[in-house]
């Protein structure tokens, strides 16, 4: 409970930063250099090609999606569009078009090149990995197989009206606002060299990229909202060694930084650094998957034992240094779904030798778990967990495997146990439908697991147009998982950004913090930048 | 008599080794006249060509000069600066070594290598020095000189690059020749035209040969006087005819008896050679007393505890040996 | 000359197709997939039937000999294939990397070779004195040092502390970014060539020829002008051609650690994404950057060591 | 000599002695279990007289672990150049004694593994097994036995000049044994100098092959991942990455001088001068 009221302590002190900032005037000018710290490339510059964190720090300079994320309201907004009105089934959702769109090659946006990107991206032949998102409008999924050439769900009124249906009753912003669902300007993808040259509608017009290297932008003039960007230069380092990182960012070469656990401690200790670190609570919840289909996790007792036997408070306070919220179930706690009143599970090894005896386990057993070398939800975290469930019986055998390979062993249902980082919101429907029976393996049912009174609750809430009651129903559904435990709850992470004295406008994206919109970030004249 | 061109008195090298030093050789006296053959005879490790390194001022770690005088022509040399014995060496004494494949720069044109004696101590410009090279080449008759002169010592026979030594030793006109067991490498048909041409172009120009061989009568035929080391020390020094005639240490004669020649061989009739017995002590263990004796035929007590002083021969010659005195 | 280069370049074309085959052969069973080179980190998916289809038109199912084929014969036109991660051409990709690969990689053997072949003379001018043995101690320190622990250090000491120069990336290209880099990665190359040119210079002192140019009565400094620089090259050369024609593939660390954008951290990279076709250009471009390097090593033997014409 | 004398040898051989010794004796020398022993409460203690090397951020004592680790990393070193050592004689001997198209097999082969850098090979190796002590071993032992390769051909070609190899058949010989009574022998004096030498170069690769995410299966401590998991806190948490560091240094510096001593020793003609 004192967790809690600490966490909503520090989610108003961030907002409370961000109020104090805004009321200084923009300074006009100067050089945001921001570090893409996930990967030592970028895969690609054609932001339908690309489903990576790390290549969407671009495309938010350069792109733009019809809904975008509204970190000041903490809900998805309306981007493209000035606004949408909704029919009677919930089905048909029409757009007024922003008419003030500009892509950088000087043409309007109308229309037709939200038509043609979504219909680009269904193109079955290249498996764009959007096209999860778009199959969500009527006729999309034909035209994946090829057995149409328009997708039927979307329908141009005029210029700047977009009608668009859809197969089933969600908030469509879940939908379009994830990078990989960008618009883009036809006749430049059709010259083929869109990957070296992207030209989108965004805030900043691209300039240079050196592979492996940066990418640069320079500010658009005719950027659809007024007055913005500040920034004349928008640079995107590539940084993805963190001890690299921190030498490059006390000495002042990068303006920010995304920190790991032992960064985060020395940067709070530092006086001058302490100044400038950005927290919030991403929606990605840690947690150790069980595959229900292997003995014994199959044993609800055995998955609530392992649950008790962690001492998952001190892992996140001493070794992820507090750069984490403790889980309590699935959902994270910005999720509208998430039930303030429950308390994660109790560090209590006499309770879980209990639970381990009555489901046949009083002697424990042996586990491989499957892990990456992550520092925040991989390799140390197991590490600490070892001693931990010795202590009840269980021998861990870990299993290091690299990042890139926990999806497809997942996907595979090759594990018996995995440790990863899973994105948790904003769509707290879709999220718990990766406990849903029905879904396949494949679309992250990962767990295997199976409970009726669950899937009973999700097809209510999925009927449901009572976005309050709706969330009453999602949250009874994640309290369920609490009580079934299908996977060990370790933590919701707390993303840390550090920045220099000189740079203001950052926002707390709880979706991805290194996902800026940078029309909105400025630096004073103390940056060394030029 | 006129002075002598080389005095080596009483030389002792030194030799450095884990600690502690050995006499690589101790006691070495000669001397050369100008324009004279000498010849150092004696088996390989016996202190001959570390005594021809002392002359020329060669010696590197672990050997070293212990003690002695080389006077040459009238100046001590043994002590004078780096700089004065570089201008000696080369100008006033050189060398012609043993093995002509390793002796000579393989990265290089065997005429550029002559030239250096032109550029270094003539003061000459390449190209002057290039053309005397060709010349040089010339008259230690290496056949088309003007071709030869661009060639690598790998494209020269062992002759013709013993030749090119010759060529490079002789360039300066020096007036000391040491030529280091100069044909021991060659085919044993080469040989007699190297050491002609040796001692043929040295008598034109008036340079002495310190000659330097194991091969007693190699020595005998070209050298006017002759001295045979063994084991560091000179034990018999001597007109060369007269060093055959009657040689007055055991170990010379133990050389002679060892050497096959022709006119000897039909006088002797069908007599087999004779090899000295034993081997040659190391230096570390040379044995006390006179050197020779474990090896002697008419070995006594006294060689084995005393070291013999030299005694002088009447025929103009030196031995060590205390059966003679 | 011309014989050298031909017979050298006849021999690439075997040892290219030698590697690219057991590069395929290693590859094919490779945990993880195509799959894993679309997607990251288990933050989104492809759906698995579009997935199976396009396994299917790329060729993927086919037996694995047709595929070394069909890539081999690619290859010989110029074409990589096409990148499962950007969906680019494996060319383009890999164009891009391979002038700052070219540089690091230059820089690195630049520092390597004046710094240990100069350290190695000096030592081996004096052996046993002050300047020998804080040569060789400092030489066999380098050997003894981990690379990426010398890397954080140099950027410690010369970025963050000293503030001389920049700590990471590529920068404009220019001079600065370039020199850290280069010295973590050529400083084992460096102490190698060290311990080398030491050795070398001393057998070369001890030969015959370098007795008769003394002989002449030549100076030290002319001995070693003359006669003993080039004999010794001839054996640094050796050492220069295998580390340099390595260099490239052992700079996947340091990239890695400085942010640089070479070949190396491209390979590093496609490794762990699971993109093929971008190893397997990778490889082949750090094993042709070796056979170049060593046909031009055979060429400097050529034109040093004038043997080796008439073999 | 590359240090005055035999101090090399003996530098380097009471270095590596330590080493071996702090390996066999570990459960004797370390003061807690090096996996177990965990107590997140201790986590990041600096060094003081519990713990004499600090504790990591698992609150494990450092001291003990780099004294486990000793026998990872000395496992590594001495397994991978055991298994060059043994796939080069092999080849080299077999090559240079059946000679025809074998001959040109090996040569081939040797090529191939001298045209892809060792690391990068590796790096290949390492992304199959997965990471582990047993991938390990594989990744650095197949990857760098050309030039005990080189040197077994040779030998087997010079004897085999000198009519040995041909005496020894009409004795009625068989192949094997006069590889390995008559060849062998004369090799091992190299051989033993660049296992020597190349065992340095494993536990630096495999520090490196750690730092790029490939290293040894965890929990249990190699020198190579402790080091590289400490590389974000050189600065702020220095004994996490000091002590794994010196293990190496002095260790893998141990192996070269000894290597270094040995070669003057087993083989003055410097067979394996250019390493």
């Amino acid at each position: 409970m004192r967790k809690l009221a600490w966490l909503a302590a520090a989610a108003i002190a961030v907002i409370g930063a961000g109020a104090a900032e805004a009321q200084q005037t923009p300074r006009k000018g100067g050089v945001l250099r921001m570090t893409a710290p996930y990967s030592a490339s970028f895969g690609s510059l054609d932001p339908h090609t690309t489903p990576r964190a790390q290549d969407d720090i671009v495309n938010k300079a350069i792109h733009r999606t019809l809904y975008n994320w509204d970190t000041a309201g903490n809900k998805l907004a309306l981007e493209l569009a000035k606004s949408v009105s909704t029919s009677a089934d919930g089905l048909t959702h029409t757009f007024k078009l922003r008419d003030d769109v500009v892509f950088h090659n000087g043409r309007k946006m109308t229309a037709d090149d939200l038509i043609w990107s979504y219909t680009r991206i269904m193109d079955g032949s290249k498996g764009y990995p959007a096209a999860r998102y778009i199959r969500i409008i009527k006729g999309a999924v034909d035209v994946e197989k090829g057995q149409a050439k328009e997708i039927s769900g979307l329908k141009k009124v005029d210029d700047f009206t977009l009608e668009m249906t859809l197969t089933d009753k969600v908030e469509p912003g879940y939908y379009f606002f994830a990078g990989s669902t960008a618009i883009l300007p036809r006749e430049e993808v059709e010259k083929g060299n869109f990957a070296s040259a992207p030209v989108g509608l965004g805030p900043f017009k691209f300039k240079e990229h050196v592979p492996g290297s940066r990418v640069i932008t320079e500010q658009f003039d005719k950027f659809y909202k007024a007055g913005k960007p500040y920034l004349d230069r928008y640079e995107i380092l590539i940084m993805a060694e963190a001890a690299a990182r921190d030498v490059a960012f006390r000495n002042k070469e990068i303006d920010t930084s995304i920190l790991g656990p032992a960064q985060y401690v020395a940067y709070r200790a530092d006086p001058q650094l302490s100044k400038g670190i950005l927290e919030v609570a991403e929606m990605f919840t840690r947690a150790i998957t069980f595959n229900h289909d292997a003995k014994p996790f199959d044993d609800k007792r055995v998955r609530q034992a392992i649950n008790h036997a962690i001492d998952a408070d001190l892992i996140v306070k001493r070794l992820v240094k507090d750069k984490a919220y403790r889980a309590t179930s699935w959902l994270p706690p910005s999720s509208a779904a998430f039930d303030k009143s429950f308390k994660p599970y109790a560090f209590d090894q006499a309770k879980a030798k209990k639970l381990l005896t009555e489901a046949g386990f009083p002697n424990g057993f042996e586990w491989e778990l499957t892990t990456s070398q992550n520092e925040s939800w991989g390799l140390p975290i197991v590490e600490a967990i070892i001693p931990m469930l010795d202590k009840v019986g269980i021998k861990v055998k870990p299993k290091l495997v690299e990042a890139t390979v926990l999806t497809e062993i997942l996907m595979k249902g090759e594990h018996k146990s995995l440790i990863s980082s899973n994105l948790t919101g904003p769509d707290s429907l879709a999220t718990l439908r990766c406990f849903y029976s029905k879904t396949p393996r494949t679309a992250c049912h990962y767990t295997n697991y199976n409970n009726p009174a669950f899937d009973n609750l999700l097809d209510a809430a999925a009927k449901e147009g009572d976005m309050a009651k709706r969330n009453d129903m999602l949250r009874q559904a994640n309290n369920l998982l609490y009580e079934d435990a299908p996977v060990w709850f370790f933590n919701y992470n707390k993303a840390v950004l550090a920045y220099q004295p000189w740079v203001h406008g950052l926002q707390a994206n709880p979706t991805e913090i290194t996902h800026q919109y940078p029309e909105d970030i400025w630096v004073d004249a103390s940056s060394p930048a030029k | 008599m006129t002075a002598p061109l080389l005095q080596v008195e009483n030389l002792r090298i030194a030799l450095a080794s884990s600690g502690t030093t050995f006499d690589a050789a101790e006691g070495v006296s000669f001397e050369i006249g100008r324009g004279e053959a000498f010849g150092l005879v004696g088996e390989s490790g016996c202190g001959k060509s570390i005594t021809a390194l002392a002359i020329m001022g060669l010696l590197r770690r672990p050997l070293s000069l212990a003690s002695g005088r080389i006077v040459l022509d009238g100046q001590e040399i043994q002590n004078v600066s780096a700089a004065e014995m570089r201008r000696l060496r080369g100008k006033r004494i050189a060398m012609i070594f043993q093995e002509p494949m390793t002796a000579l720069n393989p990265l290089s044109p065997v005429g550029k290598q002559i030239a250096e004696m032109f550029v270094l101590h003539q003061g000459a410009s390449w190209r002057d020095a290039m053309d005397r090279a060709e010349e040089a080449l010339r008259q230690v008759r290496v056949p088309s000189p003007e071709r030869r002169i661009r060639d690598y010592p790998h494209q020269l026979s062992g002759g013709m690059r013993q030749r090119v030594m010759i060529a490079i030793a002789l360039a300066c006109g020096p007036d000391l020749l040491v030529a280091d067991e100069p044909t021991t490498a060659l085919d044993v048909t080469v040989q007699a035209e190297i050491i002609d041409l040796m001692a043929e172009l040295c008598a034109a120009k008036g340079t002495a040969i310190l000659m330097i061989s194991h091969d007693l009568g190699l020595v005998a035929n070209m050298c006017k006087r002759v001295a045979v080391m063994y084991a560091g020390r000179i034990v018999e020094s001597q007109l060369a005819d007269a060093i055959f005639a009657r040689p007055s240490h055991p170990y010379t004669q133990g050389l002679i008896d060892s050497l096959p020649r022709l006119g000897e061989r039909a006088r002797r009739g069908r007599q087999r050679l004779t090899e000295i017995s034993g081997v040659v002590p190391s230096i570390q263990a040379y044995p006390s007393g006179c050197r020779f004796n474990p090896r002697c035929p008419s070995v006594t007590d006294v060689c084995r505890s005393l070291a013999p002083d030299t005694t002088a021969l009447p025929t103009d010659g030196l031995v060590r040996c205390h059966h003679h005195g | 000359m011309l014989i050298v280069l031909a017979r050298r370049l006849a021999n690439i074309v075997p040892t290219v197709v030698a590697v690219m085959a057991l590069v395929f052969l290693l590859f094919s069973v490779l945990p993880g997939s195509f799959i894993s080179g679309m997607n990251e980190d288990g933050r989104s998916t492809i759906d698995p039937a579009v997935m199976e289809r396009m396994r299917k038109e790329m060729g993927l199912d086919d037996p694995l000999p047709e595929r070394f084929a069909k890539y081999m014969i690619n290859v010989a036109t110029g074409d990589l294939g096409t990148s499962f991660r950007t969906r680019e051409p494996v060319t383009k990709l890999i164009g891009v990397r391979v002038w700052p690969s070219l540089k690091l990689v230059f820089a690195a053997m630049l520092f390597a070779i004046s710094v240990g072949v100069t350290l190695g003379f000096l030592a081996a001018l004096r052996p046993g004195s002050l300047i020998d043995t804080a040569a060789m101690v400092g030489a066999i320190s380098g050997l003894s040092l981990s690379q990426f622990w010398f890397g954080l250090m140099l950027m410690y000491l010369f970025a963050l502390t000293l503030g001389w120069l920049p700590s990471f990336g590529y920068g404009d290209g220019g001079l600065r970014n370039l020199i850290l880099p280069a010295v973590a990665l050529g400083v084992g190359p460096m102490a190698l060539l060290a311990r080398t040119t030491r050795a070398a210079v001393l057998d070369v002192l001890n030969a015959d020829f370098v007795r008769t140019a003394r002989s002449k009565g030549m100076s030290e400094r002319r001995v070693v002008e003359w006669h003993v620089l080039r004999n010794a090259l001839v054996l640094v050369v050796t050492i220069v051609g295998l580390q340099f024609g390595s260099l490239m593939g052992q700079a996947v660390v340091v990239e890695k650690l400085f942010a640089w954008p070479g070949v190396g951290s491209l390979l590093v990279d496609s490794v762990f994404q699971r993109d093929m076709p971008a190893v397997q250009g990778c490889i082949l471009m750090i094993v042709l950057f070796f056979l170049f390097i060593n046909t031009l090593v055979d060429l400097a033997y050529v034109a040093i060591d004038p043997r080796i014409r008439y073999r | 000599m590359q240090l005055k004398g035999g101090s090399s040898l003996w530098i380097g051989g009471g270095l590596v002695a330590a080493a071996i010794l702090v390996a066999i004796f570990a459960p004797w020398i370390a003061l807690t279990d090096p996996v177990m022993a965990a107590n997140l409460m201790n986590a990041e203690i600096p060094p003081d007289w519990e713990y004499p090397f600090g504790t990591d951020a698992q609150g494990r004592d450092i001291y003990s672990r780099i004294v486990y680790g000793a026998r990872v990393s000395l496992t590594v070193g001495i397994a991978s150049q055991i298994c060059n050592s043994l796939i080069g004689v092999t080849l080299g001997l077999t090559a240079g004694y059946w000679g025809g198209w074998w001959d040109d097999v090996v040569s081939g082969l040797t090529n191939l593994m001298l045209a892809i850098p060792s690391l990068v090979f590796a790096l290949a190796i390492m992304a199959i097994l997965g990471p582990g002590l047993l991938s390990l071993v594989v990744a650095l032992g197949l990857t760098s036995w050309s030039f005990s390769c080189r040197i077994a051909r040779a030998q087997v070609l010079s004897l085999k000049s000198q009519g040995y190899i041909q005496a020894a058949r009409i004795l009625g010989y068989s192949d094997l044994r006069i590889m390995f009574t008559q060849v062998l022998p004369n090799i091992l004096g190299p051989l033993i100098v660049i296992a020597t030498l190349g065992m340095g170069g494993a536990i630096l690769a495999e520090a490196a092959l750690s730092f790029l995410g490939l290293g040894i299966r965890p929990p249990f401590p190699s020198w190579g991942s402790m080091l590289s998991e400490a590389r974000d806190q050189i600065r702020t948490v220095p004994w996490l990455s000091v002590f794994p560091g010196l293990a190496i240094f002095f260790t893998v510096l141990g192996l070269n001088l000894l290597g270094d001593g040995l070669r003057d020793i087993l083989d003055p003609q410097s067979t394996t001068r250019r390493t």
